[in-house]
């Protein structure tokens, strides 16, 4: 098991190197940079052309970009992320404050969407081609169908400032202290989110629950005496569970990057605020460490994805 | 001899409703399985010998259902049980399969589950139906490894069934089988997947469960040289019907039907030397959608006639068990061919 | 009482079956070709279908239906709720909903087709070749892909928009461009396995070249999940387009697409008072997206050989 | 037991349908007191909060480039002088200056200190802060020009800009008072210290003014006002707390920011719905139309010096060829051919005032100009006359992103379209300095060095000189005026004296030049919302122009339940 992931990892290192390399090149393709988003159009149009050659001149954004990928390269090698290039304030301080909030959101609706996603599953597949199924599948696909800003506009409007149930948005407030009373804040964002995402898990859960329940196996198992929901359940989704597992794991980034219209709408003070800001703002020193991160916890996904596999299905082995 | 019966089944027919179409699998038909006998139930692949043990242990798949006929199974404790009547998941026939009647099946590579440890798996059996320690079941599953002959089950028992091979997967199918003792173990061509050395272990394995556990056994094969060395009841099952039946040796001895006479003919006995005429029966089974009238035999018959086609020959009693459905019997028996 | 009579129903349902095959009905009937049947008697496929096409040639055919230009300015008739000549009312510039509607889904749909193809032949293209050849243009492949699908998508669309501009024909690029991936990763899975089947064997020895084994005779066996994939990521990249004109990266906003007419429902007072300015486009992407997945599904179902029923 | 989970999530999904269509009338009353009980009690314990938006993002914009647009900018910093509702500095005393004095010849200005006045961290605020504030500011690129050409006009500016002198001559320091002396007239000078904020210099050392918006102050900044920094959490939420020991007085209850972007803050109207929006400003018409009606909700529109106007580019292209619009007859065969009431009345449902000059209507406009109302036939005419070839398209680029904006631009093609002008608009994004603002080289004659026909842009304007100094020929952001002597001249006019009338005649001179060449075409006012919740008892005594600093005594509020 360690050699394996001793190898991934090494495997990891020119992978992420080109993809940063890429996203650099990306970003330094987008028109204009950092100086020119740094003041609304009217403020800049009052500068002249010296003052923008002297600020252009503070950032460092003369020299070719092959030069500032190396030295950012240089500089995160010696583990100073840099600093925002619009606030001065260092990455890192302003990730660990982003960072937690989206994992808070990202996680709890990838649980929901999991949960869901696999009970719908997996009784949509038992009760295959009744009513049931039909509605299952019609109330799992609601997720997928209505756009995420429309569905969480209408959720505001009906829970938050119709029925008063929820808060409007935002993660807390200073007068709440106590955990539901910052539980509360949660509730709609993390399960607008978590439906939009429970159709995936849905439908895989569903296809390959309907593949194990034609293996011989389940006949064996009924052949024992067990009851019905041992056997649709112990013996059949405990084999379905391992596709269920990979999708999951393929959704892990969205931890790092969250979900910009979700956090948009709801005001969440997440990571994917503060990143599409930085990328339309080309603020490097930001993006780059997001995404960052972002690539290495696909890496680690794709690891974690092989290893979950070989435990949950013996017949895997690991260093194939 | 009545109380030897263990399961008798009177006129069953099964009908498949797959393909929104109709296919009458069994069409009606009446055997006893009894204490301490192996019944061989015998006829090529699609004559429905596969669909008689799954209607015995309800185990038909959704889209079909028993139409009519009785399965009654002659408990020593609980009176004689309908099965036909079970609800099929209830909790009665689920008391009933593992416990008193217990199948194995034809390909040991995915009748067992994958994910589990062989012994999970018998531990699982067991503990359905009594309620042990897990401990104390293990210590029973462990013993059962080592009756059915596999070496250092202290070992395989926490092993995954892809780590075995298909003979030793098989022994831990019929060790999970028997792990209750039932009365009644069914065997869907437990063989045919397995090479020759490996059957005959197999054979060797199961006629000692008969003589040690007098279990009965229902063993469903398309190999006539099975049938030979291990049947004591042959019923000899075309396109959803019993053709003949009766003991072993009457059967064998003298076959009543043209069908079990070409099967008879169709397999090289061991031992005859290379030059044996062997001939196979000319034609293949027909559609089972539009069946010939009459005889379903008749197309591919040596004896076939006119009447042949008429009605479906009745059943005639040949001596004591011995029946055969054939308007043409004497003849074919008298053939000594 | 209800699992009751659904006993009786299934016990009815082969009663009828039985009795018209001892007719013989049955026999006489022409057996169809099984997938089509096996795709109709599935009822959400069917219902799927339906909608997909009404709202489809609702589109198509939109100079029929309402004689509105759908980028008419109309200063007089401006929030004007549903009424005799305007059926869905008029938005904030006074153009007809309904119009912009119908025009807008079909650039809608063409992204979301347009693309959805477009990652479809991509990854079928390369999926299958590096699938069957292997080797070096395999592992290259797959580490690009592996590139563009590790990918923060957010950020390849973000700069692929500034840089190539807002247009249609870009956002479908974009979507290909980040999309292809899955599906060439799908599909080159599917090769592999089918690669070690003996017919491929034996094509090899009746020395086909390898683009005629690769794509007319493996292709084909893999194609069913690919068809499945085309369907749902149609649905996504209708989506996506919705979610993109959020943010204000989509199309430019005076062109008419579902998402720019659902963008104008971000304020709440459009939400709470002009109800046909979101409620009918909302509704029509659903429907339409949630058909898709229905057909997708429906498709998916008759692929697989192991269903019954 | 299953059937019945399924039920229940159908009749679930049926109640979300039905919530959502509703969102009818009465519920919204009810829903009024129950918001207001619900604040009561999270807040019940301690002081009262009031609720704004404009929190930090990612940090605290410095003062010196939007004086008052940002709640944090006008309660955390205190200014010189007072200005009064209409921004024009109040005589006697000030902010941190206890009196002053401006000599009529407009020369020189002395400032006497309050003493006593501390930073928030307890420093005292002395007289060496203002002058390091005046000086250092000038060393950044982020300041209000209003500001510059105040600080530009004191003597010896320009020798320290040049870097020849280490600090400005005409800044004289003794003890409190503070004294400037102009070497040129600066006619806004009163005008920039009742806006400009000095900052404690200890707290600037060794920040190179070049990059100050990224110094650590601006991360929690110790500010001079009422009220002081309590917690921020970026893009989360920001407190402030009473500035217990202000010379003005000590407030009764604390601020809670909510963080918006700029002046555009998308959760307006859902915050101000659920109570978490007391005191507030925008420009967004959706937002005012969403809150008319809600009670406990009250809108005032404040008429504020902000136009919205088309810029022509009147230079010759890169190509040679001659600007389509560099013709004045086109220019009003354009100002003609737009219906701007109908487009108001639309798109800004009459919250919008049509405009014929840059200068907003007031004391400052002069009378008599032509309004170009709508007349297609006399557009029409003026383009046969300037010999129009209707299929030259012209190019109009705009920068906002908002729908308005984009409905504005689509009514615009549709109106010119009719009269025989082309036109197709284009958002344009980046580097906007250099794509919409840089001047040709040779200024006279050109060609331009941008590539659009007309730019839709606004011009927000704290003194009357932002409108029109850009206009000069030279002017080192006009990238659409060729060189014209008369327009010059005009403008020269406006700024040789510092008295109010002899600005305002040169003004009214100048706004009828431009109301006949039309050398960019004004299209509407934009007024500014107050939007305040009746928790405010007692509010501002008058109302001015909320992103501007004015004597609206915010510590004295008072909050009612």
């Amino acid at each position: 098991m360690l050699k394996y992931i001793l190898k991934k990892i090494l495997g990891m290192i020119p992978m992420l190197f080109i993809i940063t390399f890429l996203i650099y090149f990306l970003l330094d393709l987008t028109p204009g940079d950092a100086v020119s988003h740094l003041m609304d159009p009217e403020a800049l149009a009052r500068l002249s052309a010296e003052q923008l050659e002297a600020l252009r001149e503070t950032y460092g954004l003369n020299d070719p970009f092959v030069v500032r990928y190396f030295k950012w390269l240089l500089q995160l090698v010696q583990g100073n992320f840099g600093y925002s290039v619009s606030s001065g304030v260092p990455v890192s301080q302003i990730i660990a404050e982003s960072l937690p909030a989206t994992l808070e959101l990202s996680g709890t609706a990838l649980l929901i969407s999991t949960l869901l996603g696999s009970i719908l599953g997996v009784a949509g597949a038992i009760k295959k081609g009744t009513i049931g199924d039909n509605v299952l599948t019609v109330f799992g696909m609601i997720g997928v169908s209505i756009p995420q800003f429309f569905f969480g506009m209408v959720c505001i409007l009906v829970f938050a400032l119709n029925l008063e149930w929820l808060p409007v948005g935002g993660r807390t407030d200073p007068s709440v202290v106590s955990f539901f009373g910052r539980l509360k804040y949660l509730i709609l964002p993390a399960s607008v989110l978590g439906i939009s995402l429970t159709a995936g898990v849905m439908r895989y859960a569903r296809t390959s629950m309907l593949d194990t329940m034609n293996k011989e196996y389940i006949r064996t198992a009924r052949s024992k005496g067990i009851p019905e929901w041992r056997v649709n359940l112990i013996h059949g989704f405990r084999v379905s569970l391992t596709p269920v597992v990979v999708l999951v794991g393929f959704r892990l980034p969205t931890l790092i990057a969250g979900s910009v219209v979700i956090e948009t709408v709801f005001q969440w003070p997440g990571v994917g605020q503060v990143f599409n800001a930085a990328v339309r703002a080309s603020n490097y020193n930001l993006v780059m460490i997001v995404a960052l991160l972002f690539v290495i916890m696909v890496l680690f996904a794709s690891t974690i994805v092989d290893i979950l596999t070989a435990i949950l299905d013996p017949r895997v082995k690991l260093d194939s | 001899m009545q109380d030897q019966t263990v399961i008798s089944v009177k006129n069953l027919k099964t009908y498949f409703y797959t393909n929104q179409r109709c296919n009458k699998a069994i069409n009606g038909i009446s055997m006893d399985i009894k204490r301490g006998k192996t019944l061989c139930i015998v006829g090529e692949s699609g004559c429905g010998k596969s669909v008689t043990a799954s209607s015995i242990m309800q185990l038909l798949p959704k889209l079909s259902r028993i139409e009519e006929g009785e399965i009654i199974y002659h408990s020593e404790d609980r009176g004689d049980i309908k099965i036909h009547e079970l609800e099929r998941n209830g909790k009665e026939m689920r008391s009933l399969r593992g416990q008193d009647i217990a199948m194995i099946f034809q390909d040991p590579m995915t009748a067992l589950n994958p994910v589990y440890t062989v012994g999970w798996q018998i531990v699982e059996m067991i503990r359905a139906h009594e309620n042990v320690s897990k401990k104390e079941a293990k210590a029973r599953a462990l013993k059962l490894l080592k009756d059915m002959g596999i070496p250092y089950p202290e070992k395989r028992i926490d092993e995954y069934p892809h780590q075995f091979s298909g003979g030793m997967r098989q022994r831990a199918m019929i060790a999970m089988a028997m792990s209750c003792n039932p009365k009644v173990l069914i065997a869907d061509e437990p063989t045919t997947a397995l090479d020759v050395t490996i059957q005959a272990q197999i054979f060797e394995l199961m006629d000692k469960l008969k003589k040690e556990y007098d279990t009965a056994i229902m063993l469903i094969t398309h190999d006539m040289g099975v049938v030979c060395e291990l049947a004591d009841d042959v019923a000899v099952m075309y396109m959803g019907n019993i053709i003949e039946s009766g003991s072993a040796r009457e059967v064998l001895k003298s076959p009543g039907h043209p069908y079990t006479k070409a099967l008879l003919k169709s397999i090289p006995i061991l031992g005859k030397g290379a030059n044996q005429d062997i001939n196979p029966i000319k034609g293949s089974t027909p559609d089972p959608f539009n069946r010939p009238t009459g005889c379903q035999f008749a197309p591919r018959c040596d004896y076939a006639c006119d009447k042949c086609n008429e009605a479906m020959p009745e059943e005639n009693q040949v001596g004591g068990t011995h029946m055969v459905r054939c308007i043409r019997f004497q003849e074919v028996m008298a053939d000594g061919k | 009482m209800f699992a009751l009579s659904s006993k009786k129903r299934f016990n009815n349902k082969l009663d009828k079956l039985k009795q018209q095959e001892e007719s013989g009905i049955l026999a006489a009937k022409k057996a169809g070709n099984r997938t089509l049947r096996k795709l109709l008697n599935n009822r959400l496929a069917v219902v799927g279908g339906v909608i997909f096409l009404v709202i489809l040639l609702a589109c198509i055919f939109a100079p029929l239906l309402t004689s509105y230009n759908p980028l008419k300015v109309d200063m007089k008739s401006i929030l004007k709720g549903p009424s005799a000549d305007h059926l869905l009312g008029t938005d904030k510039v006074g153009r007809d909903i309904l119009s912009r509607i119908l025009y807008g889904g079909r650039l809608s749909i063409l992204i979301g087709f347009g693309s959805a193809l477009g990652c479809a032949t991509l990854g079928i293209l390369f999926g299958c070749y590096s699938g069957f050849k292997g080797g070096l243009f395999d592992s290259i492949m797959v580490r690009v892909s592996e590139v563009f699908m590790s990918f923060p998508q957010l950020i390849l669309v973000l700069m692929l928009v500034s840089i190539l501009g807002q247009s249609t024909k870009n956002i479908v690029i974009i979507f290909i461009i980040c999309g292809w991936g899955s599906v060439f990763r799908m599909v080159r899975s599917q090769i592999l396995s089918i690669r070690e089947e003996e017919y491929v064997q034996s094509l090899k020895v009746f020395g086909l070249n390898d683009f005629l084994i690769c794509y007319k005779h493996m292709l084909p066996n893999a194609i069913g999940p690919v068809v499945v994939n085309i369907t749902l990521s149609t649905a996504m990249f209708i989506l996506e387009e919705a979610a993109l004109s959020f943010l204000g990266l989509g199309v430019p906003l005076e062109i008419a697409t579902w998402g720019n007419i659902l963008n104008s429902a971000q304020d709440m007072y459009t939400l709470q008072n002009n109800w046909w300015m979101w409620l009918p486009v909302g509704i029509v992407i659903s429907l339409f997206v949630m058909s898709i997945n229905f057909v997708g599904d429906g498709l998916r179902d008759t692929t697989d050989p192991t269903q019954q029923g | 037991m299953k059937k019945r989970i399924l039920s229940l999530l159908l009749v679930g999904v049926m109640v979300l349908g039905l919530a959502a269509c509703s969102g009818n009338k009465e519920k919204e009353e009810t829903k009024e007191e129950t918001a207001t009980e619900e604040t009561k009690e999270e807040t019940s314990g301690g002081p009262q909060v009031l609720y704004s938006n404009g929190g930090p993002t990612e940090f605290f914009e410095t003062p010196w480039l939007n004086p008052g647009s940002y709640m944090y900018n006008k309660t955390l910093y205190d200014r010189l002088l007072m200005a009064d509702s209409s921004l024009t500095a109040l005589e006697g005393e000030g902010q941190m200056a206890a009196s002053y004095t401006f000599t009529d010849d407009g020369k020189t200005l002395t400032f006497v200190l309050r003493d006593g006045i501390k930073w928030h961290d307890g420093t005292d605020i002395t007289a060496d802060d203002i002058k390091w504030s005046i000086e250092y500011s000038l060393k950044t690129t982020v300041l209000n020009s209003v500001f510059k050409s105040t600080f530009m006009a004191i003597d010896g500016a320009d020798a320290y800009i040049a870097g020849t002198a280490d600090s400005i001559s005409g800044i004289a320091v003794d003890g409190k008072t503070i004294t400037l002396t102009f070497s040129k007239v600066a006619s806004d000078a009163l005008l920039a210290f009742t806006q400009f904020a000095p900052l404690p210099k200890a707290q600037f050392e060794g920040v190179d003014p070049l990059s100050i918006q990224q110094a650590k102050f601006f991360q929690s900044p110790v500010g001079s006002g009422p009220f002081k920094v309590k917690e921020v959490q970026m893009n989360n939420y920001t407190t402030l707390e009473a500035n217990a020991d202000y010379w003005g007085g000590a407030a009764n209850f604390s601020i809670y920011l909510n963080p918006s972007a700029g002046d555009s803050d998308a959760n307006f109207v859902t915050n101000a719905k659920a109570g978490k929006l007391d005191y507030a400003y925008t420009k967004s018409i959706a937002d005012v139309k969403a809150l008319t009606g809600v009670e406990g909700i009250n809108i005032e529109q404040v008429d504020v010096r902000y136009t919205r106007l088309l810029y022509v580019n009147k230079f010759k292209k890169a190509d040679g060829s001659e600007a389509p619009l560099a013709n004045p007859k086109v220019r009003q065969a354009i100002k003609y051919a737009l219906d701007m009431d109908s487009i108001l009345e639309g798109i800004f449902e009459g919250a919008a005032i049509s405009a014929n000059s840059l200068t907003p209507n007031g004391e400052w406009k002069a009378e008599g100009l032509n309004d170009y109302a709508y007349n297609v036939e006399k557009a029409k005419a003026l383009l046969k006359e300037a010999g129009w070839d209707s299929n030259t398209e012209l190019d109009v680029v705009y920068y906002y992103t908002d729908q308005a904006t984009v409905d504005l631009m689509t009514i615009i093609q549709s109106y010119l379209s009719e009269v025989g002008i082309k036109i197709n608009f284009r958002l344009v994004e980046g580097d906007l300095a250099t794509i919409l603002w840089k001047a040709p080289a040779d200024p006279v004659n050109g060609p331009s060095a941008v590539d659009w026909d007309m730019c839709y842009a606004a011009n927000a304007a704290l003194s009357m000189h932002e409108y029109y100094d850009r206009y000069q020929t030279g002017y080192s952001i006009n990238s659409h005026t060729p060189s014209d002597p008369e327009l010059d001249k005009l403008i020269a006019a406006t700024n040789t004296s510092t008295d109010p009338e002899v600005q305002k005649e040169a003004f009214f001179e100048l706004q009828k030049y431009e109301n006949e060449t039309l050398f960019e075409i004004p299209l509407y006012y934009q007024p500014i919302f107050l939007v305040t919740s009746d928790k405010i008892t007692e509010g501002p005594a008058t109302i001015g122009n909320p992103q501007y600093n004015y004597n609206w005594d915010i510590q004295n509020w008072k909050l009612g339940e």
